[in-house]
């Protein structure tokens, strides 16, 4: 007889939430599914072509070093967006969390990340104006220095990571303000009274106490970078081929599905084994 | 170093950040009143590409797809993620945690992956490509964001408040509505933003999920930076950062996304 | 308006038992107070009623029927929760009359049973307030009007008081009573203060671990609390030991107190007699005085009895006779004896 | 909306069937999404018209693979039209219905690699040269020689189109050998590796090639002979090269998708597209050469293709592209990612 109460209670809670996973089901479970059976073809299953079952995806990425290489450079250029981000961002998180008060915070705040709202891919495509070579940068340089400066940015790894530190910026600022701004102002005047150098309390207090939202920002920045396509593509050039860039011509182009699958899921595998192991610093995140 | 040399540095360094992050955003805006075709400088005023803009059907279709799009993307996620949010504020049950857990793959699978695999599976399925798989995909990447800011919202109600109006003889839907919901409603709000953003600007998922010719405005910029970019285009996307900025300025004058007491 | 009886009610969380096989009856049209330290399985059972808490075995009666399978919402109970719980985004009129309109009362008798309930607890003139400008007394009145509006068969009252300070708790105690008498409804409070449960009820149960230690009028339980633990939780209690024999109870000094049958015996602080040479009451003890302490108009004094401390109140007058410390006789009156059932 | 009202009527009356929407799939800017073109169709048809773009022959194949139903008209080079046939995306031509069909080259009409299987699959449409062109501000004398794409003076601001088989063929070139039977590849490769740091980015639509150097990103670059006549008559400071080494000739041809469910209506559009009224419009803008050897007749003799045409040294020197095997492909398409990737 308290069974049916509390049979009702789960099964309400069961109403509500089934919509949601029902959709994830179908819109992230089932198509990862489809993409490990895939990854395993010799050849997509369609359009009455021969296939069978292999390995010889997965063996690809060893057997070259291509992959491997592309793979590390994605890798890398995670990790530099990422880094650069933080070490923007967190001041500036900062700044309008402890420093900027009232209205004028708020008018910030929103101005930081009114930028969300707007198109990443048009904000690139701008970068790409700036940076060109006798575009924008250049002449506004040229403009205030006396002598002939050629900066000439564009088609280089520093157009790549100006272009991705500019689209996730705004994460890692979100993220820390909201981290600070629950820190109490009386723990850092507490500090004070105690005696603690401003630089201590950056290193003993504040990062402490911030480090679960940098890390969530971090986490938002990383993960679409290691797999990002278009940005390299637009402001790479000729060094613009990256892991994503791979897996996107295996889909658009090349139309071998099983590679791209096969690339794909290595990707995740690594993915989630560098959120696994930052994981300890992640759980302090999520409570 | 003074406290108040100190809070000057910190507001001209917050100025520069906001530099960096309008400045691009600037050149675009004055690009789509640059004459030239070719993003040539110097810098010779004309009102052409807004002209033409209004005569490309291609353009506006999909701007138009987008926005229809995005909304119905931000009425599912937005109801979805609420009833899930709540349930998980509401009730304990084995295996809630997982379920949780369960919630982020979208967020922690690169879209790359997440698009490409969407793509297999409804190719496979028969769903094939279209405005159905890119609304399944965008709903998908806009839940855990829908979530986590309504969640945040429910951290801080009085589950007493629910308890009260169950008391007074309210169902459990009459509860929700006229207690709970109206309490998290900001949250909610800001939620819908952030699913409306994310389907909005969402590009990746969609490039691999929506149909040729029924496209939406980011495949149909990424395609047309690619193959063929007129500065209509920054027309258009100038004048969608201004119409979304006024939207956000309009809606940040009824909730407070900063949690500014 | 309706009796409630639960039976053999048991909730366990873990190990814990929060309810151990309770079983109680509170009679239509009374004041219930329901008693015990923190953790004693009070609120628990006050929710088991309301619904809140599903119990595991054991049933819930409202007004002779059984509910444990009706839902909260429709016990028909009223309910008012320890910080009022009012809802922040409605008004004081809107709050009491949420009831009405989740039960599609038309919009006449709404206003009229709000603005009548509102009377009745003398907040008529801030219906249109908005609820986080009232003070905290003003707030419980919303709270009691909204519970009542709906005419429920109980009325549940968690703590009703606790967030009040003292001399307001004083007066709403009174005001309590008063709205109580005039709406003539069942109600059930829980409290951990027992001079609120013992103004305020005309019956009260005491519960101790999850287990029902001793029901009744205030007045028969004070006096015949029938255990050590009532005795000490309800009032206070000198708790005095010793070894029952056929003609009394013999304690540790060897003196013999007759016709108690003991091993434990208690006497209140207030029974007690103070006095520098030996008093002809039967019942009285040589004990050292520690401590004399000031307080008004009543005074304590804190007694050493066999390395045992013991409390004695009285009248600050008739304690004036007696040294700051030293050796004193302590002596009560034979009907003032608590003897326990459990000792026979 | 009276002017509305009229042309659907006319559009109703003329075209003698219902009106339909043909999809499009072709290079941006090439010829068939030309606004005065289209609306003409649409006014002798009242058939509407939309395109789809793509940047390379793999990705043109990928869309017609995974969006069955999508297109009614391809544009497809003839080294792919058999590929596209044995993989049964395009049918064959029924050229009843192009009136225009008579008047066409019998020579490409007739092109083997048109025509696999025996079955005309795709129409032949233009044909012309990949070369390369440079910016006449950074040259005062034209250069003679591919090797000026390996100039190191020029270093950061060549190009190439981001396409392994192209490359690969310009290296051949460069390597003097037949870009249709390498024998060399070692060659290729060390020629691809000494590229590669020369470029400054890869270009990917004529728009794309136009917007790099105009904004002085290039100062050489491989380019399509028909788009140079349009960047030409746009303004643009550039020269068309036929080096020593020779260009690669091509061959387009327009084919009817299996799935398109409006094939009239595609053929109506290619016969539109082989018409000399649209052809002799087009040259003027800049065209490469009609397969219509009375278009080609009705030319201006100032214009582009008539005098690349008309130098015998220069025809001779055109090594025309055929059709790749797969192995073949995809070493070509595997050297070029692994180049790519060293990067």
């Amino acid at each position: 007889m308290a069974g049916t109460i509390a049979g009702q209670d789960r099964r309400k809670a069961f109403m509500l939430l089934s919509p949601a996973y029902l959709w994830l089901t179908v819109a992230v479970f089932l198509p990862l599914s489809a993409m490990a059976y895939f990854s395993f073809l010799s050849d997509v299953p369609f359009g009455g072509k021969d296939w069978h079952f292999t390995i010889a995806n997965y063996r690809a990425f060893f057997e070259t070093g291509t992959y491997a290489t592309l793979m590390w450079k994605s890798l890398k250029l995670g990790l530099i967006v990422t880094a650069v981000s933080v070490v923007v961002g967190f001041p500036c998180a900062y700044v309008l969390a402890k420093v900027v008060k009232g209205r004028a915070r708020e008018a910030l705040f929103l101005l930081v990340i009114l930028p969300f709202w707007s198109n990443s891919l048009v904000r690139i495509f701008s970068w790409a104006i700036v940076l060109r070579g006798n575009g924008v940068l250049d002449r506004a340089v040229n403009a205030v220095l006396p002598w002939d400066v050629k900066l000439n940015l564009m088609f280089s790894p520093t157009a790549i990571v100006i272009g991705l530190v500019h689209s996730y910026l705004p994460y890692v600022i979100l993220t820390s303000y909201l981290a600070l701004q629950a820190i109490d102002d009386s723990l850092i005047e507490a500090a004070r009274s105690l005696g603690a150098k401003r630089r201590t309390i950056l290193w003993r207090l504040i990062l402490p106490l911030a480090a679960p939202g940098i890390i969530a920002g971090a986490v938002l920045i990383f993960v679409p970078v290691v797999g990002s396509f278009m940005e390299p593509r637009l402001l790479g050039g000729r060094l613009g081929t990256y892991y994503g860039t791979v897996i996107e011509d295996q889909f658009v182009a090349v139309f071998n599905w099983p590679l791209g699958a096969a690339l794909s899921f290595i990707l995740l595998a690594v993915v989630l084994a560098i959120l696994a192991a930052a994981s300890p610093m992640l759980k302090r995140a999520a409570t | 170093m003074s406290n108040r040399f100190l809070a000057h540095l910190g507001r001209a360094y917050l100025g520069l950040i906001l530099f960096f992050l309008y400045a691009p955003i600037l050149v675009m805006a004055a690009m789509s009143l640059n004459a030239s075709e070719f993003y040539q400088l110097p810098f010779k005023f004309s009102g052409e590409w807004y002209d033409r803009l209004w005569n490309n059907r291609e353009i506006l279709a999909a701007a138009g797809r987008s926005i229809w799009i995005a909304v119905v993307v931000t009425v599912i996620a937005t109801t979805l993620g609420t009833a899930a949010s709540i349930a998980l504020f509401r009730h304990d049950f084995p295996g809630k945690r997982i379920l949780q857990a369960l919630l982020f793959p979208p967020i922690a699978i690169p879209w790359l992956i997440t698009g490409t695999a969407m793509l297999i599976f409804f190719f496979g399925i028969g769903i094939g490509r279209g405005t159905p798989a890119v609304i399944i995909g965008h709903v998908a990447l806009a839940l855990p964001y829908v979530i986590v800011v309504v969640s945040a919202r429910l951290a801080s109600f009085d589950r007493v408040l629910e308890e009260a109006a169950r008391s007074l003889g309210a169902s459990a839907w009459q509860v929700t509505r006229a207690v709970t919901v109206p309490w998290i409603l900001p949250g909610i709000i800001a939620g819908g933003l952030f699913a409306f953003a994310v389907s909005f600007d969402q590009f990746v998922v969609s490039y691999f999920l929506s149909e040729p010719g029924d496209t939406t405005l980011p495949v149909l910029i990424y395609t047309s930076i690619r193959k063929g970019f007129t500065p209509e285009i920054n027309a258009i996307s100038t004048i969608i950062i201004a119409v979304s900025m006024g939207l956000m300025l309009l809606a940040a004058r009824f909730t407070k996304f900063g949690g500014d007491r | 308006m309706a009796e409630v009886r639960v039976e053999r009610l048991v909730k366990a969380y873990g190990a814990a038992r929060a309810l151990d096989e309770v079983t109680l009856d509170f009679p239509d049209g009374g004041f219930f107070g329901l008693l015990g330290p923190s953790g004693s399985g009070k609120t628990t059972l006050l929710r088991a009623i309301a619904g809140f808490v599903v119990p595991d075995t054991g049933r819930v009666f409202i007004g002779g029927a059984p509910v444990e399978n009706v839902p909260v919402e429709h016990r028909e109970i009223g309910m008012v929760f320890q910080n009022y719980a009012l809802f922040p985004n409605m008004t004081v009129e809107e709050n009491v009359a949420f009831g009405l309109v989740v039960r599609k009362t038309g919009a006449a008798e709404t206003a009229k049973r709000v603005r009548e309930a509102l009377e009745l607890v003398q907040l008529g003139h801030l219906a249109t307030r908005k609820t986080h400008q009232l003070s905290g007394g003003q707030r419980q009145r919303v709270a009691m009007a909204r519970a009542i509006v709906t005419r429920p068969r109980v009325l549940l009252l968690d703590e009703p008081l606790s967030a009040l300070d003292k001399a307001l708790r004083v007066d709403m105690q009174i005001e309590l009573k008063r709205i109580q008498r005039e709406v003539g409804i069942t109600t059930i409070f829980v409290t951990h203060d027992q001079e609120e449960a013992l103004t305020l009820s005309d019956r009260i149960g005491i519960l101790k671990d999850g287990r029902l230690v001793r029901h009744g009028p205030p007045r028969e339980v004070y006096d015949d609390p029938r255990d050590p633990f009532t005795a000490q939780f309800l009032g206070d209690a000198n708790l005095i030991e010793g070894t029952p024999e056929p003609e009394g109870l013999r304690l540790s000094d060897g003196k013999l107190l007759p016709g108690l049958k003991g091993p434990t015996i208690a006497v209140r602080p207030e029974s007690l007699r103070l006095d520098t040479t030996e008093p002809t009451a039967p019942f009285r003890l040589r004990a050292r005085l520690q401590q004399r302490i000031f307080g008004g108009a009543m005074g304590t004094c804190i007694i050493d009895w066999q390395g045992r401390p013991l409390k004695a109140v009285g009248r600050d007058a008739d304690f004036r006779g007696l040294p700051d410390a030293g050796d004193v006789w302590l002596s009560w009156p034979k009907e003032s004896t608590i003897e326990f059932r459990a000792n026979a | 909306m009276k002017r509305l009202l009229l042309t659907t009527a006319l559009a109703l009356t003329a075209g003698g069937a219902f009106a339909e929407e043909i999809r499009v799939l072709n290079w941006q800017g090439y010829g068939t999404d030309l606004d005065w073109a289209v609306a003409a169709f649409t006014e002798k048809t009242g058939n509407t018209v939309v395109h789809e773009y793509f940047t390379s022959e793999q990705e043109m194949l990928t869309k017609l693979r995974t969006n069955p139903g999508a297109y009614d008209v391809v544009l497809i080079n003839s080294a792919y039209t058999a590929q596209a046939k044995d993989e049964g995306l395009i049918d064959a031509i029924d050229t009843s219905k192009i009136t225009n069909f008579a008047d066409l080259d019998p020579a490409l009409t007739g092109n083997e690699d048109l025509n696999p299987g025996g079955q005309l699959s795709g129409v032949p449409w233009t044909w012309g040269l990949t070369s390369i062109a440079v910016n006449t501000a950074d040259f005062a004398e034209m250069p003679t020689s591919l090797s000026v794409l390996w100039d190191p003076a020029w270093k950061g601001r060549v190009s190439i189109r981001d396409d392994g088989l192209e490359a690969v063929q310009f290296a051949a070139m460069a390597t003097g050998q037949n870009i249709n039977k390498i024998t060399d590849m070692a060659a290729v490769e060390a020629k691809l590796k000494e590229l590669l740091p020369q470029i400054t980015t890869f270009w990917s639509s004529e728009n794309d090639w136009n917007q790099f150097m105009s904004a002085g990103d290039f100062a050489v670059a491989t380019y399509w002979s028909g788009s140079a006549a349009r960047s030409l008559s746009k303004g643009l400071p550039i020269a068309f090269v036929v080096p020593e080494e020779g260009a690669i000739g091509w061959l387009d041809g327009l084919s009817i998708p299996t799935s398109s469910t409006h094939k009239d209506a595609a053929a109506a559009f290619i016969n539109w597209m082989v018409d000399p009224e649209f052809y002799v419009k087009w040259d003027a803008e800049g065209a490469p050469v009609s397969s219509n050897t009375k278009a080609l007749a009705a030319l201006p003799e100032t214009s582009f293709n008539r005098q690349l045409v008309a130098d015998p040294a220069t025809v001779a020197r055109v090594q025309f592209m055929r059709p790749v095997s797969d192995a073949d492909r995809e070493t070509y398409l595997k050297l070029w990612q692994d180049l790519k990737a060293a990067q």
